[in-house]
């Protein structure tokens, strides 16, 4: 059985998503700043993409913007907000330990610029609360950026309580909506959300497209200059088959998304239930407030790479946040924000499912996993240590 | 799996000489479980030749790890101990047929594993060493060898 | 007939890219960050586009960073010179007036941060010349910057030569070939070029999918922070399909390039005498060290936009670099730099084919533009006044 | 196409009124080839009754100039001057179905187009008018009318 649970890093292109995409590479080709009828029927395409995202979003058309993906959204959002910062002198950015690199990298370099950053701790069922968010405004604080969900971990941040508090406190609010786009109801005018990332290829649309929402009257710095697109600030000819694409897997993805959810809560409850029956094994982050599609599981005495391998062998594709899959020898900052110890977060995996994915694989996982992860225990000095008692149990 | 050679994934997924030695004659442990890779190696030697007649190992860490462990018992297995001495961490990439860069310090950690279980079994028969067997401290970042 | 006339602006997707991208959306759909086999495919297919491009240029497969278009790469570039330059006290960078505005609107930026920017006369031919380049070189010249080929008048520039002038003075050069990629043979190490940038979608490749090469030991900068893909250079993930069917599109435009120049040449060439029979109308830049399949005209007395909208009315699909088309009131400035007065720029009209054009659309449009030129020239109270002497005839 | 209405593109496609008009009783010319449009307006006026009963256009400029120039044309065409006087460019650009924002100075320049046509009449047959006449200097940035 060929398996793919690894949704969180990127799904496959939808059927409607590739339909919506297909007729722009050979007939409908044309550069939508061209006079042209070719150029014009492109423009049309590239409006009516932009009306699908506002409108799911409950946002207008022209506070949309097209991006090459989640990671230049971030970018361009926090750079956006804090040059908006900087002009009233304020220079402090609040976000949280467990956010994306796209977000906390950008933040590094606003630090060499001179910004001041607070990141907030993580709780350890991995939700902030809009309480820490308010006790850590100041008066020069220019932005708060939270994620609608975390990627590794799938948690749900308490989103409309920490844009109430932004929004109390006049400080511009960016949310990182990457994993939770497509996948949870998000309205920026309810939940008071002034700033809002998202990547079509996480809610099966295609790679390379991200949408930048910013509510009208934020003026957005170019993180690409050039040409006049995107109102003039995100320059670069638009990836028309891309955001057509993204735009009717973001719409079939919103219709379907009680229906998706309401398939996926019962199998990755099953799935957490069979797995953390495993001795020594704990789920990560809040078994309730998580996406309907994610799994997270630290297995002590075991490493992850070496369970994602011999999984991959059983047709299984995963993910783990050991620090071997990602060649640095911290283990995922992710587990670590969460309070996992390092010797426990090598040992972690995640797997996160779509609606593509099938009951029977879930049952073929739970037959499988343990057996591997005995084996890996069989195999480690470190499970022989922690079963003699020369070691303490973490988990 | 296009980041590990056919060999390595062979070696990690059959690995060879995997498993605990209840009476061996010397024992090394290397690495950390905080930097994710610890291997433990077992070796019998026989007293008269000086020849490793079995070896074992257990590792806790990613598929280069349970790899280059594996593929070290098999180079010093059979071999007399000075000739296990000088197994390399780059002998044990060559024989892997490469490992990814990122991996390299795996290979290195299987070549301490070999001369900490020497080491041992040296110092349990009170054979003296020279201070080219001073081990990995076992920190992540404070191996002062120089490898490949 | 339904002719597009405006390859330069955007191309159709080949049938080669296209079946090089098909199985990257449902079949190999892995992200190459993952370990699990699916996304192993995934890395394949991307370490082989890098090497067709790396190929094609004569570089190193590791000197090739994929990014979201020509506007990323050029703004990347620039960036990457410009910090490097910083560091070592040398802020002063060369470029031309008529380059893209992904260049120039980036140096515009880089000049607000402190650096002087020269910017090149362009010669009545439009091709600018390696001596300008020398003459301009400082002490503390970082970056010459100069494009590959114009995307208006299609001038080709002696890069060859001014490769060889930076690389004796030991300033790094860049040069924009987003016009020449697939169409004009590039060999990065015989033309001493140090950092270039290219773009898909105009040599029938996908939009949304841009390369920078930087020979190595050039330090890049980024421009978009997060995840460490691209070495750590570009975060976001790539975008697999398009980056497939960007190398597929190369490879076949460098393999037909000779073939495509050699059938393009003549076409062009003919459609330049034939317009330039129309009297008051002038050829804009070489008409030799052209790129094959860019013809740009000035028509006196008339105006760019109304020309290009009778001519889609006729099925033509063509640009021009009247203001109007932009919605600024200055015409292309590519066009006042080459020395053509305003009210001669407004009437410019830009025609660029690719080997999907056919012989008999230049003979359509050799029939139809003279007459909707005389057309217009009937309606302007501007031919009016130049007929009768009352204005003086400036081409 | 989408950039401009359907009236947009009939009226710039099938301009009315255009052409010279040789004995004119007003000639109005206003914008500047620099700036990429010029409009000329030529007016025919019953000295009886003040109505227009003939209008012309030439213009030089993108498609909404022509088609607002067209428009305009019809908009006084058989009117009397004191109504012509009144047309806004608002009337111009709503009888058009709208225009692109960046195209809205072309209906300013129709406007003006029109106003410049009677001023030539008044000022050739002696008639004053007042300082809301002063035409547009035909400087691109310098118009100093308000307009939608
Ligand atoms: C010379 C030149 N440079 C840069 C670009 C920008 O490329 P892209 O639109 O792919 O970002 C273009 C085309 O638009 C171009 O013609
Ligand atoms: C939470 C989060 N933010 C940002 C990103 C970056 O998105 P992209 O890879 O489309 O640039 C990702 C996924 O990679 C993500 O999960």
């Amino acid at each position: 059985m060929n398996i793919y649970a690894d949704n969180a890093a990127t799904t496959a292109v939808s059927k409607t998503a590739l339909t919506a995409m297909m007729p722009c590479f050979q007939e409908v080709y044309g550069n939508p700043s061209s006079l042209h009828s070719p150029g014009q029927r492109a423009a049309e395409k590239l409006a009516s993409a932009r009306e699908i995202f506002a409108r799911h979003l409950n946002a207008q058309p022209r506070e949309i913007t097209f991006t090459s993906g989640g990671s230049e959204a971030d970018n361009q959002a926090l750079r956006s907000a804090a040059a908006l910062g900087a002009r009233k002198g304020k220079k402090h950015i609040i976000s949280t330990k467990f956010e994306h690199h796209a977000i906390l990298h950008t933040l590094q370099a606003l630090e060499k610029e001179g910004f001041e950053v607070t990141l907030l701790d993580i709780p350890p069922d991995g939700v902030v609360t809009a309480e820490q968010v308010k006790a850590a405004i100041r008066p020069d604080t220019c932005l708060v950026t939270v994620m609608f969900a975390n990627n590794e971990i799938g948690t749900i941040q308490p989103i409309p309580e920490i844009g109430q508090v932004c929004r109390e406190a006049g400080v511009l609010f960016h949310t990182d909506a990457v994993q939770a786009a497509g996948h949870l109801p998000i309205d920026v005018e309810a939940m008071h959300i002034d700033m809002l990332s998202l990547s079509a290829h996480k809610f099966h649309g295609p790679k390379g497209v991200g949408v930048l929402y910013a509510r009208r009257g934020i003026p957005l710095e170019n993180v690409i200059y050039g040409g006049a697109q995107e109102r003039g600030k995100r320059a670069g000819t638009e990836n028309i088959p891309g955001i057509c694409g993204a735009a009717a897997a973001f719409d079939e993805a919103c219709v379907s998304m009680e229906e998706n959810a309401a398939y996926l809560t019962p199998l990755r409850d099953k799935l957490i239930a069979g797995l953390t029956a495993i001795p020594h094994t704990v789920l990560n982050g809040d078994p309730v407030r998580r996406l309907p599609g994610n799994v997270n599981l630290c297995f002590e005495g075991i490493e992850g790479e070496s369970l994602l391998l011999l999984l991959d062998a059983k047709g299984i594709a995963a993910s783990s946040g050991s620090a071997c899959t990602s060649g640095s020898l911290d283990p995922s900052h992710v587990l670590l924000a969460l309070g996992r110890p390092h010797e426990v977060a090598h040992g972690s995996l995640r797997l996160t499912f779509s609606e593509y994915n099938k009951p029977e694989e879930i049952d073929y996982m739970l037959e499988v996993i343990p057996k591997i992860v005995s084996y890996l225990r069989e195999m480690s000095p470190v499970w022989d240590e922690l079963e003699k008692g020369q070691r303490p149990h973490l988990i | 799996m296009a980041l590990y050679s056919d060999k390595v994934m062979d070696h990690f997924q059959n690995p060879r000489n995997v498993g605990r030695m209840e009476d061996a004659d010397g024992i090394g442990e290397v690495g950390n479980a905080k930097c994710g890779d610890i291997m433990r190696m077992y070796i019998k030697v026989d007293p008269e030749t000086q020849i490793i007649t079995d070896v074992k190992f257990n590792t806790f860490g990613c598929g280069s790890a349970i790899a280059t462990s594996s593929m070290a018992t098999e180079l010093i297995k059979g071999k007399p101990i000075s000739e296990a001495l000088k197994l390399s961490n780059k002998a044990v990439v060559e024989a892997l047929d490469g490992l990814p860069a990122q991996k390299i310090h795996c290979s290195v950690l299987a070549e301490e594993a070999v001369r900490a279980a020497v080491k041992d079994y040296f110092d349990r028969h009170g054979i003296p060493y020279g201070d080219e067997l001073k081990a990995c401290d076992g920190h992540c970042d404070t191996c002062g060898h120089e490898h490949a």
